[in-house]
């Protein structure tokens, strides 16, 4: 329990310890600092849950269970070892002068404070915290995108500001509805809001409302997911702000929106299940949106010429696959979607340090200036170019082994959506390799020096998914396998 | 004993991939660890997969994979046989490859790159061939794909690499989903991934012709069958010259086996008109890939539409293989599978000796195209002679290997008249004509080749100055022409082993092609059919023998030594030469239609009096499967690409009204 | 139920809500920034009013606090804090072109309509005696979010989500009354840093384009100039 | 196969082959004699091919300083090949050992080997002569093989051998019957057969005019014993042609049996046969004239056309019925 409050309370700490501190080098070490606590404790947290099983604590207001608990631990780690990249990266930043240490201190402490905000939202047990949280984990992270004050930074987090605004306020009708639904059915309506409470009474729930109420939900969440059409924040906001923080941003915040839409799933799924004439609804909703994401993702990576914006399309592309395997529902599926967003969370985080590394080396963004790669700094080189086969399903990288499944899920239920996918997939590989391929092979340009790269949290990462994708540890099968339990009602082990 | 051997085999190139990541820092090691250590996961294979092939299946399981499903791990007698070949292959290529990489010593490539994908890469294929159930499978395919991905990019400095590259990792990816919706296919009716499952799984006709389809699509892709053949002749030359034996010799029909694989065994029910399909696929594959093969002027990529050619025919025996298993002649059935590994086996070995001839040739000369190349044959006796041994037995010429696997495969297709269909009775006679084509036009392919690049006189003042390659690559080639020659003479002796693959195969009858003793081939009947390689070669050789020594009697003036005769216009030069693209003339007229030519003679006149000092020829040679199939595809995507990027028109009210009309058409939709 | 059988209060509850849409409306006609912002504020009054009188016909005494914050913050910090802004930016005199007014206000009123019509089946379920105004904080959100579609400038954007906000809330208290404390409370917390960011953005956009228009913030578009490069014989589109 | 250890069978297999081989210029001679009566020329003598070829073998060998060791290995294994070619051949005599070692396939196998090292011959001084010759005699060679395999085709289905000693033992046993397919074959069969031995129409033995000749391009910078072998290579070449169409198309007469009258009777009818070949040959060649290089695939493509009409007047018309 204590393990929890830690997981919590250290990074507000740390959020607010930030503001104040004013030397820049210390704040990228205390950074490092508050967040490798934040994943000793969350892993702590996690043996908990493991050896107890799932846990309410203060007041049912905290819920941990199989489904949040690995979450949380991983929003930890990769926010770890993304720390672990950004001190000397934005020490560079601060260096070449597109940064001064004011803007240094709003980054640190909102970095941690975003880190709070997403711990709270996969911890909190209430839908209205976990709006909250959501909302709290945009305003954090919207000044960091216009953090270097370029006119297309300040552009991309405006468009991130209104329009996840926007979406989210749909989500909170959408709360709102939920909790209308809730409280014409319990006697203490207080408790409405309350995951634990609304799950146990799912069934009496009315499908109509609870229905209405997974469209905002739906469409308020999945602007945070990044789904098409509701994407359109997500590259601009990704490729203009600094690079840690698109790494955290693809790693993590669409992985907690995304948690969101399934825990209101499993609500939904519960109240329509048996009573309505369209009991899978939010199922078929889920695998729309998924499935044109994904198709309309792949499509966009073909035209990048920004390549933080491409590796943003490919996040997109690899929501919306989980979100049409959560969707698709089902044992397999699910465990695939959750091993999909565990091995997404690492890979393109991974991707997006590396790709930080390369647009120093080549002192811009811009796809056509970066060439040569691996003559010019072969681990950055090679990083990008094994995080790429990785992040496009590569065996024997782990993401092979989610899309293995989800193809074979899709195969036993709706056997021509494959096809969907498989070229889906062809096509976002054929994009995302056209792009890559000629800024890592090929000859050096001139004066194009290397920089100095930690590739380790890169190489730390690549290698728990080559590690996944040969052998699922046996815990962390056990743990994907009870948060299947969980949301499909049944595991697969 | 043949499971640790298999395993050892493994193991040994997976720490070939290992000791490789030091080979930046310490170049020699990629010589003196890397290789040796190839060479001996190559043996361990080649005796792990005899003893397989000559014994009984083994089988077990490795503590990795999904965590309900261990990867399973078995090898039949199939498996013994392409593992053998694996091995033998991998040997030469290692017993060659630290003479050949010398080349790459002083240069900026990475070593390291080459030591850790070619052991991955040998580690990917031998898995592959091992593996017991679709996900292991996957896995270890798709290693192979990615690991020699790497390989093809490895001189990634010229652009024509990077786009082949590119080419190859896309189709190889694209031929991998095709594949892997197979399996998905036959897991759905079976409930499970494990092979035993797949094979027990009954399948209605349309869902197993929609799983041979898609397993045909993607094994097709990466062997190479037109019209999905457009990476091999990208790929297999920009890559160093020992991976280029490794893809075309051994990643083929690493390709061919998951084929046999999947149509032979784990659908188990063939329908005829699968065969006929693979059969017309094939044919297509061996016509189109000779006549290009004969426009090309690149060696290795000649060798690589060369190995189209073969690939081609490979499918043609399988596809005979196939007819006849569907229509209740299981004997016959087992003649063309034995007939299409056989082929598999020889292409194996010669397609490897010919291009690691092409390795020490580049080294030597440093050149690419034929044209440039010439009289090599007395520069580089050695390779020189090896490479004619592949060239004769390439091209299907008795009594090397080459004519054995194609003179089966006839055999069987001539047995196409005991089918009850008509339609059958013709066509496959008249596959088995354009195999004789292909045939022909093979033995002229090759005369090109060896003729241009190795006899006359040098064309250029590098090959007039190649030296003796090192004495591990003449090693290497020696080693696989003799083996080019011991399976062209001794077929009997292999191919009694191999009967066990047709047991292996859900239990078709061995098809007693040896029946008559190690001396004879009797496909069918000896009545019918029969052929002693032995015999043959003994004849040859009395033959010449006798005619030798009548004609070196004592009385025999010895040879004069003296020019060519010129016409009396003057000393010849080399250029006087009969060109690569001159010697294909003919048969690019009569032809035509099959290439995207571009021909140009560009004359050259002298500015003030007119008159033409000189002609520029210019020839380009397009794949016609590019305009048809690829482009359109290609533009398409990019088509749509541009579609979709208007919906990142940059304005935030348009965003927003996305999002608002989102919302009201799900209301809509729910109410 | 009868309309008449409801108490007078339930009546001005209605009532209320009645003048809420109607600010909405009168939100969507404005043209002038400044105007807007006092429509806002009437709203933010409106819905502070509602839920104070729900907080009486209810007996749920901690909407009283729900209502005084709504009252601080929508009718006055926050109106405050943009006029301010306005001023400060020297804009008060700025007028906006809506794409087309009559055509607004058309589609203003079938959103309304199409909000009764989904809420139908939310409402069947309530007992309470507000339930009709659940269509209303719907259409009020959805009109919210039309303002934000039809308008250029960033200011009348904010004012536009800030009523959806209201939409919102009045949706809570009339459908539920009022969500838990907790939730109110943070909710109304991200919703005042929100308007401090909002702030921050304003002038960070007039500096980088000099000029408050959303229609100008395109520089992040996926271009085709890519493709009329490479292939010119392809038709413009 | 129990009788391939039959010694007298052996015997009889090397005296039929040397037979064949020792006859092979005699062959050329008759031709050669048939053709100047045909044009009213002075003919002559029927053993003038021998009195080359021994001139031949008794003079110097030159070879280019340009030349490779394969150019002087070219004529043995040309020769050899050739004459193994032969071997396998019946001529007078059914089931003699040497027929089972290769069938028919083989036997094209041979010669393409034969044509193999003569092309490769022809590459390897480097003029451009012999660059020439190679070219077009296996451009000719790659499409006349599928025409003449498909015949052979034809005829094995019928037969249901490759193994020319049984397919020829099967159509003795049926007696005369007359196939459709036959025909057709056989028209293949003397189209390629003119285009692979090098005669008029297709190429002309007799010149050396350097835009037409094929063969002769090839073999041009032979001189001594080499040019000899290669000479009676093809020599052979035509033999086997002839005793190839003669022996499967009209067998009868050939020895079923070893015994001396058989065998007797089995040689005259061969030399018969030849000999009637020969003037239908001569004939052509007197009434025809060498066609344009780039003429010869459409006569290559008409022997395909009959080969293919061939197999399907087989299918269609023989089997069913």
């Amino acid at each position: 329990m204590n393990a929890l409050f830690a997981t919590l309370l250290v990074p507000l700490l740390g959020s607010m310890l930030m503001a104040v501190v004013p030397r820049c080098r210390i704040a990228g070490w205390l950074n490092v600092a508050f967040a490798a606590t934040t994943t000793v404790t969350s892993v702590i947290l996690a043996l908990e849950v493991l050896r107890s099983g799932p846990m309410l604590s203060a007041g049912k207001f905290f819920y941990i269970d199989a489904f949040n608990v690995y979450l949380v631990v991983l929003t930890a780690f990769v926010a770890t070892t993304t720390a672990i990249f950004s001190r000397p990266y934005m020490d560079y930043e601060l260096g070449r002068g597109r940064l001064n240490s004011r803007r240094m201190r709003l980054y640190h402490a909102m970095y941690q404070g975003f880190l709070f905000t997403m711990l709270l939202a996969l911890s909190t047990n209430n839908l209205g915290i976990l709006w909250v949280a959501l909302e709290g984990a945009t305003l954090a992270t919207v000044l960091l995108v216009s953090l270097y004050r370029t006119p297309e930074s300040v552009e991309a987090a405006w468009k991130y500001f209104i329009l996840c605004g926007v979406g989210i306020a749909q989500a909170l009708f959408g709360t709102v509805l939920l909790y209308f639904a809730a409280a014409s059915v319990l006697t203490v309506p207080e408790d409405g809001l309350l995951w634990t409470t609304l799950h146990g009474i799912a069934g009496q729930l009315d499908p109509t409302v609870m229905s209405i109420a997974f469209v905002f939900l739906l469409v308020g969440y999945g602007t945070k997911v990044g789904l098409v059409p509701l994407h359109n924040w997500l590259p601009d906001a990704h490729s203009e702000g600094p690079t840690p923080m698109s790494a955290v941003l693809s790693g993590l915040l669409l992985n907690v929106a995304l948690y969101a839409v399934v825990r209101t799933k499993m609500l939904v799924d519960g109240a329509l299940h048996g009573v309505s004439n369209m009991p899978q609804l939010a199922g078929y909703l889920m695998m729309a949106f998924g499935l044109l994401s994904f198709l309309v993702a792949g499509l966009f990576l073909h035209r990048q010429r920004d390549i933080k914006r491409m590796f943003s399309y490919s996040s997109i592309e690899h929501m919306g696959l989980m979100t049409f395997a959560f969707g698709l529902g089902g044992p397999l599926a699910t465990f695939a979607a959750l091993l999909h967003m565990t091995l997404h969370s690492l890979v393109k985080s991974a991707i997006f340090v590396t790709v930080g590394h390369a647009t120093h080396i080549a002192g811009t963004q811009a796809i056509d200036k970066i060439r040569g790669l691996i003559r010019t700094q072969p681990a950055v080189g090679w990083g990008l170019l094994l995080g790429t086969a990785a992040i496009a399903g590569f065996p024997p990288f782990g993401l092979f082994v989610s899309e293995f499944l989800l193809l074979v899920a899709t195969m036993e239920s709706w056997p021509w959506l494959t096809v969907a996918l498989l070229s889906g997939l062809a096509i976002a590989f054929a994009g995302l390799f056209r792009n890559i391929h000629p800024m890592v092979y090929g000859n050096q340009p001139e004066g194009q020096l290397p920089v100095q790269a930690n590739m380790l949290p890169v190489y730390l990462h690549l290698l728990l998914a080559l590690w996944f994708g040969l052998a699922i540890p046996a815990v962390l099968a056990h743990w994907f396998d009870q948060a299947t339990q969980l949301i499909a009602g049944k595991g697969v082990l | 004993m043949a499971l640790q051997l298999i395993a050892y085999a493994v193991v040994m190139s997976l720490l070939s991939a290992l000791v490789g990541l030091g080979a930046s820092r310490y170049r020699a090691l990629l010589r003196l660890a890397c290789f040796p250590l190839l060479g001996l996961s190559g043996l361990a294979a080649a005796a792990g997969g005899l003893l397989v092939l000559t014994g009984t299946a083994v089988a077990a399981q490795l503590p990795l994979g999904l965590p309900w499903l261990p990867w399973s791990v078995r090898a039949d007698a199939l498996s013994g046989f392409i593992l053998l070949l694996i091995g033998v292959v991998v040997f030469a290529v290692a017993v060659f490859g630290p003479g050949y990489v010398r080349e790459f010593q002083h240069g900026r490539h990475s070593l390291a790159a080459l030591g850790v994908f070619t052991g991955l890469f040998v580690a990917g294929m031998q898995l592959v061939v091992i593996a017991d159930d679709a996900f292991m499978f996957m896995v270890a395919w798709e290693l192979m794909s990615l690991s020699s991905y790497f390989l093809v990019a490895f001189q990634h400095e010229n652009a024509p690499n990077r786009r082949a590259a590119f080419l190859y990792l896309l189709m190889a990816h694209v031929g991998g989903l095709a594949i892997l919706l197979g399996y998905g296919v036959l897991a759905a009716f079976g409930g499970g991934f494990g092979f035993d499952v797949l094979r027990a799984a009954e399948l209605p006709p349309l869902w197993a012709g929609v799983a041979f389809a898609l397993a045909f699509f993607g094994f097709g892709m990466k062997a190479g069958l037109v019209p999905l053949h457009a990476w091999l002749p990208e790929a297999h030359p920009v890559a160093p010259s020992h991976i280029s034996a490794l893809m075309s010799g051994v990643m083929l029909k690493v390709a061919v086996y998951g084929f046999v694989r999947v149509t032979f065994d784990l659908i188990g029910t063939i329908q005829v008109s699968w065969g006929v399909i693979v059969l017309l696929v094939g044919s297509a594959s061996a016509l189109l890939g000779v006549l290009y093969a004969m426009q090309q002027s690149d060696i290795k990529r000649l060798l690589a539409y060369s190995s189209i050619e073969n690939i081609g025919v490979i499918f043609m025996a399988l596809g005979l293989a196939m007819i006849f298993l569907a229509a209740g002649q299981p004997l016959l059935g087992s003649l063309g599978l034995i007939a299409a590994l056989y082929h598999a086996l020889n292409h194996a070995l010669f397609k490897s000796l010919l291009f690691l001839g092409a390795g020490a040739v580049i080294q030597q000369t440093h050149q690419h195209s034929l044209e440039h190349m010439g009289g090599l044959l007395k520069r580089l006796p050695y390779t020189g002679t090896f490479f004619l041994i592949g060239c004769i037995s390439i091209a299907s010429l008795p009594p090397f290997n080459g004519f054995v696997s194609e003179w089966l495969t006839l055999q069987a297709a001539l047995q196409g008249v005991v089918l009850e269909s008509g339609v059958l009775r013709i066509v496959i006679p008249v596959a088995a004509a354009m195999l004789a084509l292909t045939a022909a036009l093979g033995a002229m392919l090759f005369v090109r080749l060896y003729g241009i690049a190795f006899l006359g006189q040098p064309r250029t003042r590098q090959s007039r100055q190649a030296r003796l390659p090192s004495r591990g690559m003449r090693a290497a080639q020696a080693l696989l022409a003799l083996l080019c020659l011991l399976l062209g003479v001794t077929p009997a002796i292999v191919i009694d082993v191999m009967g066990a693959i047709p047991q292996a195969l859900g239990g078709l009858p061995e098809p007693g092609i040896t029946g008559q003793g190690w001396l004879w081939l009797t496909p069918v009947a000896p009545a019918v059919a029969s052929y002693s390689a032995p015999l043959v070669l003994l004849g040859l050789g009395l033959a010449w023998g006798l005619f030798y020594l009548l004609l070196h009697g004592p009385r025999q003036k010895r040879v004069r030594r003296i020019h060519a005769w010129d016409c009396g216009f003057g000393p010849l030069s080399p250029r006087m030469q009969y060109t690569a693209a001159s010697f294909s003339m003919p048969v690019r007229r009569i032809f035509q239609p099959v290439w995207l030519l571009d021909e140009r003679v560009e004359r050259i006149t002298d500015a003030r009096s007119q008159r033409l000092t000189g002609l520029r020829h210019q020839l380009q040679v397009g794949d016609r499967s590019w305009a048809v199939l690829y482009e359109p595809i290609g533009r398409w995507v990019l088509a749509a690409a541009r579609r979709v990027a208007r919906l990142q028109s940059g304005n935030i009210r348009t965003y927003l009204s996305y999002s608002f009309f989102t919302l009201l058409f799900l209301l809509w939709l729910i109410t | 139920m009868n309309f008449a059988q409801f108490t007078l209060q339930e009546q001005g509850v209605v009532i209320l809500a009645a003048l809420v849409l109607f600010a909405s409306f009168s939100l969507l006609a404005q043209t002038r920034i400044i105007a807007s912002i006092h429509a806002f504020a009437w709203q933010g009054a409106l819905v502070a009013a509602a839920t104070a009188l729900v907080a009486f016909v209810a007996g749920q005494p901690h909407l009283y606090l729900s209502a005084l914050i709504t009252l601080a913050l929508k009718a006055m910090l926050i109106p405050w804090i943009l006029h301010r802004i306005v001023v400060k930016l020297a804009i008060t005199r700025e007028v906006e072109t809506v794409v087309n007014p009559a055509l607004v206000l058309l589609a203003a009123a079938a959103l309304v309509a199409f909000s009764y019509y989904v809420a139908l089946p939310v409402e069947k379920l309530s007992t309470l005696a507000t339930r009709n105004t659940i269509a209303i904080s719907m259409a009020v959100v959805l009109l919210g979010m039309l303002i934000m579609v039809t308008r250029r400038q960033a200011i009348t954007q904010v004012v536009g989500f800030m009523s959806m906000e209201n939409g919102l809330f009045f949706a809570a208290v009339v459908s539920t009354h009022g969500m838990p404390m907790v939730v109110e409370l943070g909710v109304a917390f991200d919703l005042l840093v929100a308007t401090v960011i909002f702030g921050v953005f304003f002038f960070q956009i007039r500096q980088s384009i000099e000029s408050l228009d959303v229609d100008r913030l395109s520089r992040l578009a996926e271009s085709t100039e890519l493709d009329e490069a490479v292939e010119p014989e392809e038709p413009r589109e | 196969m129990a009788d391939y250890l039959n010694l007298q069978g052996w015997l009889l297999a090397l005296l039929q082959t040397a037979l064949f081989v020792t006859a092979a210029p005699l062959l050329v001679g008759w031709l050669r004699l048939l053709k100047a009566r045909l044009q009213n020329r002075r003919a002559p003598a029927l053993t003038q091919p021998y009195r080359d070829l021994s001139k031949l073998f008794r003079k110097e060998v030159i070879v280019a300083d340009t030349a490779s060791p394969l150019f002087r290995a070219a004529p043995y294994i040309v020769f050899s090949a050739t004459v193994v070619t032969a071997a396998v051949i019946p001529l007078i005599a059914v089931h003699l050992p040497t027929a089972a070692i290769a069938d028919v396939i083989v036997l094209v196998g041979f010669l393409a080997l034969a044509r193999f090292f003569l092309a490769l011959a022809g590459l390897d001084v480097g003029t451009a002569f012999g660059g020439m010759g190679s070219s077009r005699e296996m451009t000719i060679a790659s499409l006349g093989e599928p025409a003449m395999l498909m015949a052979i085709f034809t005829l094995t289905m019928t037969a249901q051998s490759t193994n020319l000693s049984h397919a020829i033992d099967f159509l003795l046993a049926q007696g005369l019957v007359l196939r459709p397919s036959f025909m057709f074959a056989l028209l293949a069969l003397l189209l390629v057969a003119v285009a692979e031995t090098g005669r008029i129409p297709v190429d002309n033995p007799t010149t050396h005019l350097e835009l037409t000749m094929v063969h002769e391009a090839m073999i041009l910078e032979y001189s001594g014993r080499h040019l000899a072998l290669m000479e009676w290579a093809a020599q052979l070449k035509l033999m086997i042609y002839g005793v190839l169409i003669a022996n499967i198309f009209f067998p009868w007469g050939i020895a079923a049996e070893l015994t001396p009258t058989a065998l007797l009777l089995g040689l005259a009818v061969i030399v018969l046969k030849l000999m009637l070949l020969c003037a239908v040959l001569a004939v052509a060649e007197t009434a025809l004239a060498k066609m344009r290089l780039f003429r010869v695939p459409g006569f290559l493509n008409l022997a395909f056309l009959f080969a293919l009409l061939g197999m399907l007047s087989h299918v269609i018309l023989e089997v069913g019925a």
